[in-house]
């Protein structure tokens, strides 16, 4: 029975984990190749899960509902690269952080302007709700197993688009030297905008599948936010394959830390206590689990040593 | 500036109209005019917990334009659910506006921050939600009403509504806060049988998977949870898609009117307790559900007969005696000479209500999810801290 | 364009006129507006000794403003409640005396900043932000579930606490004290600057591998510059906690060390006086705005978007026509 | 007085495959000049890199009047003894020209802890830096923003910083570089009277200086020092010819 119980933690640790991947893969890209912190990314997630929720109530097709997020994301990002951030690449990292704050602020209160007060309603389709058997016996949401199944194929496709592709190249070239690829005549403002408006429909992408199994209300971008930051920091700024470490890391510690910090303090203390106790602990591993690394290795796991 | 006014924000036209009539029938009737009242209300605004205040500010508001009164003035401000905006406001409601009465906070947090210093400075303050044990408790005050319901109220309700549904072993879960801890103590207070295993979650969790599989190996029969706002949203729909069948009971912060409709299919048939419905079979409650959905398009929620509830207690008292005379207008508004929209209502010795609880389950009205009363919970309730309360 | 010191002696002054001005106008709400500028500045102050000058874009730095407050809330409370302070070997009393809690609270914030500082000074750049932020996120999830002392609700403490000589409740009674204790702050932050330390630090930032070859060590200085940080904000910490008689993890959020960075933006980084009009700005908007609309957040947001987007330096660089530092 | 100030032995750093910098061994002497040339790429930059302590060799050790510097980092060696300029200048840019000296003071005399009083109130660190100003012929200059200077004012700040340490020998990575050839002139003119209060290890592209200048020239290819002796013998060398004029011989 704890194995089982093991495994299935274990899982929606993965689960958590992919979908902060979406989330700091974007964040880490738009930092590698721009230089650019953007607090604002949260509220592109929350564009997506309202996007979906809103496309999903309208014609009732969750597949609509996740190309609009996409679209949806993708084209806040692209506006807000053009109208805002392009004006943010030179400026201090100081400044972009206030901009996009500023950007957030606008954002959800503009989303409540738009839908209301309350949160909307956005639902698992019926062909991927409810749980499957895995082999040893473990019923487990199929959704679940469909998002962990969507975020390793997003790593993949990450993967093949800066290996294997042409905009990969020009990627990472910008990565390592801007002047460079301007020279070589790539038009870098519309390779930022792409670039930008990826790493924006993955956030949408993420709202949207996620938004499905939780609340799709103004605000929700801003926790996961904080949480894909510390990833691509433990993953080292700029590395996709830092990210996803991280994302794991940091979701397989929230997860397993939650259920089993109070189980463990058990051993030796008090129940109530034990569970008080546990669970501030687990709130704050993630971040203990940061520090670690950071003292451990100042630039992140696979960071480039300033 | 302060949206200082006297009628609700969403419907200018209609209630200024209201008021014009207003006056006029006080021209011809002469009516003695009693001293101006000055109401300061504090509440959620903006953010995430927007919803929960914009209820309150509307069936009060509601309330206040329906009584036809002119001589109320209600200044409205946003705490942003920050303490220290709303520590900041009540002292300009204070010091700046004079107002006589505040009232509007959601949060338990903030109302521990702003009410103790308020009624300290003789102000009146009407709670139309939070109700953190200590206010009722050796922390009570003469100049403090709550007129929803003291915080463990409905978690009482729920274990008590366990006990009838026959379920013997509990799987209880909250976030790590506060009232999360007196939620599930209000549980176990009432609750008769065992408990499976008590689970602390992070305060503002969206994802209880980790939660549903413990709730899965635990061999609990039942399952009793304390989310609000966008928690229980994420709870219920997770849940409804685990294939964990065990029957859930919450309070009805999970489901109420407005966020029932995000949670969906998940949240129907199940069983939460409260203290209001729309289906309360009296007059006044048929009139504000009526009144309300007419007035803003939308079916009131438990926040909204709250805010409601409280306008009118505050309008009895108006009537019955001069605020500037503090005695007598503390005694106007403990006798609750009013028409609940929960039928009979009355205070306890520490001035928090003595009422019914009720069971209620999860329908669907054509498209609209909504709730049915299937029972009592708890019948003329108190709470366990009117014993402290030394007033 | 106007020079700094001009505009720098007119904010002081209008920090002081607008308040005495309340009080012959009777708007007492206008002096607990000015206090809560003044504390936040103080707090701002603090943070712009190691982000102005030392160039450590620090986002945890309400875990020293929480610090100072729960210094203050907690000695208070066991005051209240006549229940000393037990550390297993030791009882402390609580005390209602501020100077009393004010030198607690720098001392505690001093040392949190010290091993944050030394922890967190191995890292640069965007994870110096980041370690930062991790290390106020632990103080405000331990905040909240540390039930002992009030977890998410908070602690109230019903009367302000004492200064003697001074009536604390009189609003400008408390007003003068912390602007007294701002004045100190800025009086502390302008030496700083023209000493050696301050010229030092400030070489550190733009240049640390010059400071080291002339055989300092720039880890050592920006730790020590943070330290002063820290403790400063902790004060303001403290002062917050007594202005709102009311400590919660709310004063440990992330969101409060972004409000910091942010008033030292509007302000100007590195400006003398850049906290304090950066204080004045945010709370009048947060104040005049928040009563035009629900949703004035929009509005917050275009009117920074503008700070940032057409005036780099801040109020203060756009006022003097001088870029401040670069950080 | 020792018979060498500054010595290395054996040093080595790699950057993966590349050998910056394979055993190299260099003296510095009481008194003198000895230039360090080579093509770019050669080394020269790792090479003062480990010598003043930012880069950590892999093997081999950094001698200072005798003692083993090896293992103290950049601060311990500034203090020990070693005066650094910078190829790319390393100032603080927003600061004046009158800071930027009193930061080298303030360091050599190891009191930057004073939190209150200002700088200016410090009469030894004044003067110091007041000293090393007037000897680069900054003075008029002392409140300009280093940012405003011009490159030529942006060396001699560099050498005055040095100045102001007052080393036992000092390490100059290119100090003629980017200056006009007034500009060189001079330069060479006051380091030429330099050797006398401490010897220079001096990396320079400009060759004219390089020959006014050096008592010892060592010629450092690919990370491997092919050649040391006075400049005729350099002149002379046909592997210096061969392997860093690209001349064959």
């Amino acid at each position: 029975m704890l194995t089982l119980l093991i495994i299935e933690q274990v899982l929606n640790g993965l689960q958590f984990g992919v979908m902060l991947f979406l989330m700091a893969a974007g964040l880490t890209l738009i930092f590698g190749v721009m230089g650019l912190i953007n607090l604002a990314h949260g509220s592109l997630y929350m564009v997506g899960a309202f996007a979906a929720a809103w496309v999903a109530g309208a014609t009732g097709s969750f597949l609509l509902a996740l190309i609009a997020a996409l679209a949806a994301a993708a084209a806040a990002g692209a506006l807000v690269e053009v109208l805002v951030i392009r004006r943010l690449y030179k400026a201090a990292h100081l400044d972009q952080v206030l901009a996009t704050f500023a950007l957030i602020l606008i954002f959800s209160e503009g989303t409540r302007w738009i839908f209301g007060s309350f949160p909307l309603f956005l639902d698992v389709p019926s062909y991927l709700s409810g749980p499957i058997t895995l082999p040893g016996g473990i019923a487990y949401p199929l959704y679940r197993l469909v998002l962990i199944g969507i975020g390793i194929a997003v790593a993949l496709g990450l993967w093949w688009l800066t290996a294997r592709t042409r905009l990969g190249i020009q990627i990472r070239a910008g990565e390592n030297d801007r002047e460079m690829i301007a020279a070589l005549g790539v038009d870098i403002s519309r390779l930022y905008t792409l670039v930008f408006a990826l790493g924006a429909a993955l956030a949408g992408l993420a709202g949207a599948l996620v938004g499905a199994i939780q609340s799709v209300q103004v605000g929700m971008g801003e926790p996961v936010l904080i949480l894909a930051f510390v990833v691509i920091v433990i993953g080292g700024i700029g590395s996709i394959r830092g990210a996803f470490v991280g994302a794991m890391l940091v979701g397989l510690t929230d997860t397993l830390g939650g259920v089993f910090l109070p189980e463990l303090f058990k051993l030796f203390m008090e129940s109530g206590a034990a569970t008080q106790t546990g669970s501030s602990l687990a709130s704050m591993s993630v971040y203990i689990l940061m520090s670690i690394v950071l003292i451990w290795r100042p630039s992140g796991l696979f960071g480039v040593r300033a | 500036m302060a949206s200082k006014t006297r009628l609700g924000c969403q419907n200018r036209e209609k209630t200024m109209k209201n008021v014009l009539l207003a006056t006029a029938a006080a021209a011809v009737m002469a009516a003695p005019a009693l001293a101006d009242i000055k109401v300061g209300m504090i509440t959620t605004l903006s953010g995430g917990g927007a919803g929960l205040g914009v209820d309150v500010r509307d069936g009060f508001m509601l309330a206040i334009q329906q009584s036809g009164r002119d001589d109320i003035e209600v200044v409205i401000e946003d705490d942003q659910r920050k303490p220290d905006i709303a520590v900041q406001l009540a002292d300009k409601m204070v010091q700046s506006e004079k107002v006589d009465v505040l009232t509007g906070i959601i949060w338990s947090n903030l109302a521990m921050a702003v009410v103790p210093s308020v009624t300290a400075q003789g102000k009146f303050y009407l709670s139309p939600n939070a109700g953190p044990s200590p206010l009722a408790g050796k922390g009570c005050h003469e100049n403090y009403f709550n007129v929803a319901w003291q915080n463990d109220n409905l978690h009482e309700a729920a274990g008590s509504y366990a006990n009838t549904a026959g379920y013997s072993n509990s799987f209880i879960m909250a976030p790590n806060y506060p009232a999360g801890t007196d939620a599930l103590t209000g549980y176990k207070r009432m609750f008769e049988g065992e408990v499976a295993n008590e689970v602390y979650t992070k305060l503002g969790q969206t994802d209880y998977a980790a939660e549903i599989a413990q709730i899965r190996a635990s061999g609990a029969d039942s399952v009793y949870f304390f989310l609000p706002g966008g928690m229980g949203i994420s709870f219920l729909k997770q849940y409804a898609g685990s294939g964990v069948d065990l029957p859930v009971v919450g309070p009805a912060f999970s489901f109420d009117q407005g966020i029932l409709q995000a949670v969906g299919d998940a949240a129907l048939g199940v069983v939460n307790t409260s203290q209001w419905n729309k289906d309360i079979d009296n007059p006044t409650n048929a009139a504000f559900v009526e009144s309300f959905q007419a007035a803003y398009g939308r079916l009131p929620s438990l926040y909204a007969s709250q805010g409601f509830d409280t306008a009118n207690l505050l309008i009895s008292a108006v009537e019955a005696a001069d605020v500037s005379d503090a005695g007598a207008f503390r005694d106007a508004l403990r006798a609750a000479d009013f028409d609940s929209t929960r039928g009979d209502f009355a205070f306890g010795s520490n001035h928090h209500p003595v009422q019914t609880i009720y069971a209620r389950e999860v329908i669907k009205e054509g498209d609209v999810f909504t709730n049915k009363i299937i029972g009592k919970a708890l019948e003329n309730h108190s709470d366990a801290y009117a014993g402290e309360c030394k007033m | 364009m106007i020079r700094e010191g001009v505009i720098n002696w007119a904010i002081l002054l209008g920090l002081v006129a607008l308040p005495l001005w309340a009080v012959f106008a009777d708007e007492i709400f206008t002096i607990t507006l000015t206090t809560r500028v003044v504390i936040l500045a103080l707090a701002a102050v603090g943070l712009n000794i190691a982000l102005g000058i030392g160039g450590m874009v620090s986002f945890g730095h309400a875990a020293f403003f929480g610090l100072g407050g729960y210094a203050m809330g907690i000695l208070a409370y066991h005051a209240q409640t006549y229940a000393a302070l037990d550390f297993g070997i030791v009882e402390i009393e609580g005390t209602k005396s501020m100077p009393v809690i004010w030198l607690v609270a720098t001392a505690i914030s001093a040392l949190a900043a010290w091993l944050i500082g030394l922890l967190s000074l191995r890292t640069t750049g965007v994870y110096f932000i980041m370690i930062t932020l991790a290390f106020g996120q632990m103080f405000y999830y331990f905040a909240i579930s540390w039930g002992a002392y009030g977890g998410e609700d908070g602690l109230s403490i019903y009367v302000r606490n004492g200064f003697p000589g001074l009536n604390t409740l009189v609003p400008i009674q408390f007003f003068g004290l912390c602007f007294v204790a701002l004045c100190v702050a800025l009086i502390l932050q302008w030496r700083l600057r023209g000493s050696s330390f301050g010229l030092t630090l400030n070489a550190a930032r733009q240049t640390p591998e010059r400071v080291e070859t002339v055989g300092l060590n720039p880890m050592k200085l920006k730790l020590l510059a943070f330290v002063i940080s820290g403790a400063i904000t902790g004060l303001a910490g403290a002062l917050f906690a007594d202005l709102n008689r009311f400590v919660s993890p709310a004063m440990f959020s992330w969101q409060l060390s972004g409000e910091l960075i942010i008033l030292i933006i509007i302000g100007g980084v590195g400006r003398l006086m850049g906290p304090v009009i950066g204080a004045m700005i945010f709370v009048a908007l947060e104040h005049w705005l928040g009563g035009l609309t629900d949703f004035w957040h929009v509005y917050l947001g275009a009117i920074l978007l503008f700070i940032v987007l057409f005036s780099r330096g801040g109020v203060i660089g756009f006022l003097t026509g001088k870029e401040g530092p670069h950080v | 007085m020792s018979e060498v100030i500054l010595a290395t032995q054996g040093l080595q750093k790699s950057f993966g495959a590349l050998k910056a910098t394979d055993d190299v061994s260099i003296d510095l002497r009481p008194g003198e000049i000895h230039a360090i040339i080579g093509p770019n790429g050669a080394g020269k930059s790792t090479l003062i890199a480990q010598i003043c302590g930012a880069l950590a060799s892999d093997t081999g050790r950094v001698e200072l009047l005798d003692r083993d510097v090896t293992a103290l980092n950049t601060e311990q060696r500034a203090r020990a003894g070693l005066g650094r300029t910078f190829q790319i200048s390393a100032l603080a840019m927003e600061d004046s020209v009158e800071d930027n000296v009193r930061l080298g003071a303030i360091g050599a005399m190891g009191s930057p802890w004073n939190v209150f009083r200002p700088v200016s109130r410090s009469a030894d660190v004044v003067a110091r830096a007041n000293d090393a100003l007037e000897r680069v012929g900054l003075t008029g200059a002392r409140e300009t923003r280093c940012a405003d200077l011009s490159h030529g004012q942006r060396r001699q700040l560099e050498v005055a910083v040095a100045l102001t340490l007052e080393p036992k020998a000092f390490v100059m990575d290119e100090p003629m570089a980017g200056l006009g050839a007034d500009g060189s002139k001079t330069m060479t003119g006051f380091l030429d009277g330099l050797r006398d209060e401490a010897p220079i290890l001096l990396v320079e592209h400009d060759m004219d200086a390089v020959f006014a200048l050096a008592d010892r020239i060592s010629v450092l290819v690919y990370g491997k020092i092919i050649a040391t002796g006075t400049v005729s013998d350099i002149r002379a060398s046909d592997a210096v010819r061969t392997a860093y004029l690209g001349e064959n011989a």
